[in-house]
């Protein structure tokens, strides 16, 4: 297969030492490397996706048209979305549809897939990256707050409250916020979106709530992996080796601790994207936003399989694409990353 | 005097309670002086050492005096603290390759110390930490600058740890177990290079390591520590000749040496040595010790000089030379 | 490490004692459900609909008239049985590929190891908006796309720390005595992951009760006339204006639940393996 | 090979090699290889314990790991009183198996920390067939009175002794089975010098009583030469020089002996200073592995790689121009 990566093998590593090695070739190679894994990963997403929907029993056309359905309008529903074919030859066609940017049609709204996902990404993109900007400033804040005080009341208080955060369904946070905000102090909308076309003010007032719902709660995670990964870096020899120089602790926390602990925060940060995916679903439910959520229950409903192929589809896509950016943002900070792949 | 250690005590909270990990040790270093302190682990050696660097770990008390350059470390702040670390005194650590930030290129790392203490530029830094290189015998230096880490062997990674400590000329350089970790050839490489760049420029030397022989070979004075305690210390010349601490005599003669008769019996030290938790009122060897009296699990025994500096934390020396 | 040493360090650790007691009520409410609730939880009583809290129904009704208290107590019991069976789906079959994948290494290792990443790109929910999509919705399928999700990471950890405990001499010395790779798996691997798997068993049930309730909030699990905290949310949301108490009750219930696995977790973390400290 | 003082090779390793892939370094590139042991043979005789020096990378850990068929050579044999062990059907192998122990480095690894002392020196017998649970005690009892260790000490668990006491329990392990060979990994270097005496003087009370031999794996030449009555010193996965302890360190023919009895620490306080620093860059990809580093290195040196040969006194050395 060929989305292995190859780890060191047993062999001791005392002897991987390279003389002639030079900076730029093993970035490079590494980027290239990783490209191939990146296609060959979608690849096999693609397979699994639409495996799934194929080998689940029940014929595709009956499961949209009911079980009341005749067998003749079942047949013409089959053949109108090309089931009669071939395993092969359908994927090739939805594959190859997908790729030239055509996603095929919605059986239930009887329009082109592509611009239907288009229009639900314009909620649904903002919206991540509001939640994600969210988690990122008040995970790392917090993180390194607790971690430079470790033990003291700082810390505990950071410890206790993200305690609560992994607790909390992010739905029922969201919930609360709207019980608080909208039903009682009445400053932002319960729900709905206004559009793009009606402001930017209006249009972020409706998504900062459902922002803050899927992002705060995401922050409890990330704010004990930053604490965690700075103290473990902080145990580390060099630490010691910085603060021998005559460097504060500041300097080297920011020189020294920072940067070494950011490998394994991006890390689980790529890792947090599927969450963060899967949260926004949920939460564009409870705010009635018409994101890709919504598409994917509506289609769900309305049986539209091939909408749900679609959507399921770009979202792994999505969180394959962010691990392979999370992957290559570590290489770039962590030389000794760069020799990994293979 | 450049360094005067006097009467240094160390406690160190733990999960089961304060341990005083450094007993009332004392010893002094003149400019260009190499000593050696040698310990097994829990010896307290280690913690001597960041002692005199203000670098012990978080909740760490002491007491007594290091005076440095006339002034007592012990009660400068840390900022103050900071002036000194790196730059008049400086330490090379036993892990190389966890000593060194694997995210910095070795030069910037070298460099560093110099931007902070001595002001130069990036450029002029960077030029310097190729010319150090060059000096601790890196060949290529200024590929070496920009490679990382785990880019060098064990041996390299050491030279580089060198070349930093070196940079702005310390006048005393603390070495803890700087060739442990490294294999028998490369460590009288290390060790011959610390001693001629030390001789060249005047430094003081603190050597911390576990093998007598290594101590004995590079350092003209020694400390031997025990459970925290500095049990002797005197001229390395002196202390191997005459050892006068039934611990000292024991150590000397529990290595296997080439060239004995092959399998003859080592002068084992019975026992193990007492853990931080455990530690004894009196002296931390007397239950291993064979010259063991009821007096010697009392109080910590006082210090008995035996002409010169050779001095021994011993009350059963006479003992000791009678079994000699 | 005697028992005893264990309790009497229990019993110092405050997070621990809270989890316990936390998870303890946890379990005594999904029992207490089986022999009595104050009313039948499925019971509509639309009546007596949207009480306000009250003697004959403690924490009021909602829109039906169920009585609140009473679905609380028998959505522990849903909770339990998806936290019991997802988090059994994820310890049989990760393990086993995780032990597999440490003992036999190499090709293997990395295929297994691949697909396991490769998983992480399918959180529970997408895969349960997949079977549910075809198969409809029901707890089972939410309980089988949470299950599924576990089985990589308990894989991924029982790997990542099976080869460290392969890397000792002491999985050598078993070696050297002529103990075959299977004996050594169950002999020494398993026993030095345990504590680890049992710390992540905690943590991943905590995320079960979760998974399951916003499944059965957005409808794909738990389906009427069972009771879920989950689905209970749902339901509150569209009273949110007439009866705001609706929407607290089931997310303490929630949050409690999860807080209590959490800290039993860490806690067990700080006992079974000092090693492991909870810095999560 | 050295000369054979009578009796039949309890151990003997015929041209073992032992390769390692290691991770491509272009994509399409093939997969370079490390040969961490490279074609190495000699024998053990019973009673008389044989001991390889060298650094670390040298490949001698690899070696003995092999010796005892805990690793499987590329090519090569390794032959316990005569029968090759590579070739052995697992239930034959399990059973030589008995006849061969080993002692590790790490006492704090090298224990399971889940099992109870009895369980961890028990194990050898373990996987043995007809031993009863009660001669299984006994014999546990026993192995543990061998090492110093009191028979109640059966039940304790390893983090209840010191790094001494598990190096010794690790000892009886070794010895449960009454082995004639046991494989000793660096046995002291992990332990305090006031220890590691103990240990030594056990593993030599052992030698005698038991009749052990050992193949003692070691960086440290007085360790070795302590136990030792052949030794070979290991360069980059070859032997460089082999012979009798006495002779070969009293008289070294290979520079990189020499290196390694100069480099190592006395307790003089004169000292000799390490030869010139020489690179410690890998070799050349031909002639001798060690001619980048020697100080007497000639253009033959770089072009041959030089054989393992005969001296007259008994000794074997692979060097071109030997001291």
């Amino acid at each position: 297969m060929l989305f292995i990566r190859l780890e060191m093998a047993g062999a001791s590593p005392a002897m991987t030492m390279d003389l002639n090695w030079t900076p730029t070739d093993e970035m490079g190679l590494y980027l290239f490397q990783r490209f191939i894994l990146l296609l060959a990963t979608l690849a096999f997403a693609s397979i699994v996706v639409f495996g799934v929907l194929e080998i689940l029993p029940g014929n595709a056309a009956q499961v949209m048209l009911g079980a009341s359905a005749t067998p003749e309008t079942v047949a013409a529903l089959a053949h109108k979305l090309g089931l009669d074919q071939g395993v092969i030859v359908r994927y090739a066609a939805w594959i190859g549809g997908v790729l030239r940017g055509d996603f095929g049609l919605s059986y239930a709204y009887d329009s082109p897939i592509g611009p239907l996902i288009a229009e639900r990404l314009a909620v649904s993109a903002p919206l991540a990256l509001l939640a994600m900007l969210i988690t990122t400033a008040v995970a790392l804040a917090a993180g390194v707050f607790a971690a430079q005080r470790r033990g003291k009341s700082g810390d505990v208080a950071v410890m206790a409250a993200s305690q609560i955060g992994l607790a909390v369904p992010n739905f029922w946070f969201a919930i609360l916020l709207v019980l608080v905000f909208a039903v009682h102090w009445r400053l932002a909308p319960s729900g709905g979106f206004p559009g793009w076309e009606a402001g930017l003010g209006r249009a972020l007032g409706a998504l900062i709530l459902p922002a803050l719902a899927l992002g705060l709660v995401q922050a409890a995670v990330l704010t004990r992996v930053t604490r965690s990964a700075l103290l473990d870096v902080l145990n580390e020899d060099f630490i010691r080796t910085a603060r021998a120089k005559g460097l504060s602790r500041r300097a080297t926390l920011w020189r020294h601790a920072l940067p070494n602990a950011l490998t394994p925060i991006l890390t689980i940060m790529g890792l947090q994207f599927a969450n963060l995916i899967a949260g926004a679903i949920v939460v564009e439910y409870v705010f009635t936003l018409p994101g890709l959520g919504r598409l994917v229950f509506q289609s769900i409903a309305n049986r539209d399989l091939l909408v749900v192929e679609d959507c399921v589809m770009l979202l792994v896509a999505i969180v394959i694409g962010v691990n392979f950016f999370v992957d290559i943002a570590c290489a770039a900070i962590d030389p000794r990353l760069r020799r990994r792949a293979a | 005097m450049l360094l005067e250690v006097a009467e240094l005590s160390v406690d160190l909270p733990t999960s089961g309670g304060v341990r005083r990990i450094v007993r009332s040790a004392s010893f002094a270093l003149d400019h260009g002086q190499t000593l050696g302190i040698v310990g097994e682990s829990g010896s307290g050696k280690t913690m001597t050492a960041l002692a005199l660097m203000g670098l012990l770990p978080d909740g760490a008390t002491t007491s007594g005096a290091i005076l440095f350059e006339g002034r007592d470390l012990l009660k400068l702040n840390e900022a103050q603290m900071r002036d000194l670390r790196g730059d008049r005194v400086a330490m090379i650590f036993q892990e190389p390759m966890t000593a060194l930030n694997p995210l910095h290129s070795i030069g910037r790392q070298i460099a560093e110390p110099l931007i902070l203490h001595r002001g130069l530029s990036n450029a002029a830094a960077h030029a310097e930490a190729v010319r150090l290189l060059e000096r601790v015998g890196l060949p290529d230096p200024v590929r070496r600058a920009r490679a990382y880490p785990h880019q060098l062997s064990g041996g390299q990674r050491q030279r580089a740890m060198i070349a930093m400590a070196l940079g702005c000329a310390p006048r005393l350089i603390i070495a803890d177990e700087p060739t442990t970790a490294l294999d028998v050839t490369v460590q009288a490489q290390i060790l011959d290079l610390i001693a001629d760049l030390g001789a060249q420029s005047d430094m003081a030397l603190i050597l911390v390591s576990h093998d007598l022989a290594v101590i004995a070979q590079n350092c003209e004075r020694v400390l031997v520590m025990y459970g925290g305690m500095a049990m002797e210390s005197g001229r390395t010349d002196d202390v191997l000749a005459r050892p006068a601490h039934p611990y000292t005599k024991a150590l000397l003669q529990a290595r296997p040496r080439v060239g004995a008769r092959r399998g003859e019996r080592l002068q084992a030290i019975a026992g193990a040595a007492p853990s931080a938790g455990a530690m004894p009122k009196g002296c931390p060897f007397a239950g291993r010790c064979p010259l063991t009296i009821a007096a010697c699990g009392e109080a910590l025994p006082a210090p008995v000089m035996l002409g010169g500096d050779h001095m021994a934390r011993c009350i059963r020396i006479d003992a000791a030379e009678r079994a000699a | 490490m005697s028992d005893d040493r264990f309790f009497a360090r229990a019993r110092r650790n405050g997070g621990f004692v809270l989890g316990a007691i936390l998870v303890a009520a946890l379990i005594a409410a999904a029992a207490l459900s089986l022999v009595w609730t104050p009313y039948p939880p499925a019971a509509i009583d639309v009546p007596h609909k949207l009480l306000e809290p009250s003697f004959a129904h403690w924490l009021g009704t909602d829109s039906l008239g169920h009585d609140v208290v009473s679905q609380l107590l028998a959505g522990a019991r849903i909770s339990i049985l998806v936290g019991i069976i997802a988090v059994g789906i994820g310890l049989v079959f990760g393990v086993a590929l995780g032990l597999v994948a440490a003992s036999v290494g190499g090709v293997v290792e990395d295929v297994i190891m691949n697909l396991c990443d490769f998983t992480f790109a399918f959180p529970a929910l997408l895969l349960a908006i997949m079977l549910t999509a075809v198969l409809g919705a029901g707890v089972v399928n939410a309980i089988l796309a949470i299950g599924v999700a576990n089985v990589p990471i308990f894989a991924k950890v029982t790997r990542a720390l099976g080869n460290g405990v392969l890397a000792r001499d002491y999985a050598m010395a078993a070696r050297a005595a002529g103990k075959g790779p299977v004996a050594i798996a169950l002999e020494h691997v398993l026993p030095n992951v345990a504590p680890a798997l049992i710390v992540q068993a905690t943590i991943q049930f905590a995320i079960a009760i979760l998974a399951e309730a916003a499944l059965s909030y957005l409808g794909l699990g738990a389906q009427p006339p069972q009771a879920s905290w989950g689905r209970m949310l749902s339901d509150a949301q569209q009273f949110m204006f007439l009866a705001p108490r609706l929407a607290v009750f089931p997310g303490v219930a929630i949050a409690m639940a999860v807080l209590g696995l959490n800290l039993l977790g860490d806690g067990l973390r700080d006992l079974l393996d000092p090693r492991l400290r909870a810095r999560r | 090979m050295s000369e054979q003082q009578g009796g039949a090779p309890l151990l003997e390793i015929a041209d073992l090699v032992k390769t390692y892939r290691l991770p491509r370094e272009r994509l399409f590139g093939p997969r370079p290889q490390l040969r961490a042991v490279d074609g190495v043979s000699f024998r053990v005789t019973a009673g008389r314990s044989f001991g390889i020096v060298g650094e670390s990378g040298s490949g001698k850990s690899t070696l003995a790991r092999a010796a005892i068929a805990l690793e499987w050579p590329t090519s090569g044999q390794a032959r316990l009183m005569g029968s090759a062990m590579n070739l052995a059907p697992r239930a034959a192998l399990r059973k030589m198996r008995a006849h061969m122990q080993m002692i590790f480095q790490d006492p704090y690894g090298s224990l399971d920390p889940r099992q109870t002392v009895a369980r961890i020196v028990g194990e050898p017998l373990a996987c043995l067939d007809g031993i009863s649970r009660a001669d299984g005690a006994a014999r546990i009892a026993e192995a543990l009175q061998a090492v110093g260790l009191s028979a109640t000490d059966a039940r304790k668990y390893p983090h209840e002794f010191s790094g001494g006491q598990r190096q010794r329990v690790a000892i009886a392990r070794a010895l449960i089975t009454r082995p004639r060979l046991v494989v000793a990994d660096e046995p002291v270097s992990a332990l305090d010098v006031s220890i590691q005496a103990q240990v030594l003087n056990l593993m030599t009370d052992l030698q005698q009583q038991f009749g052990i031999t050992y193949l003692l794996i070691s960086h440290d030449l007085a360790v070795v030469e302590h136990i030792c009555d052949e030794i070979a010193v290991m360069y980059r996965g070859r032997f460089v020089e082999t012979g009798p302890s006495e002779i070969l360190l009293a008289s070294p023919a290979h520079p990189y002996t020499r290196a390694l009895i100069d480099a190592a620490p006395k307790l003089q306080t004169a000292r000799r200073r390490a030869p010139a620093p020489a690179s410690d860059s890998p070799g050349p990809k031909t002639g001798c592995a060690y001619a980048s580093r020697c100080a007497f290195a000639q253009s033959k040196c770089r072009e041959e790689a030089p054989a393992l040969r005969p001296l007259v006194d008994g000794r074997h050395v692979a060097c071109h121009f030997p001291l």
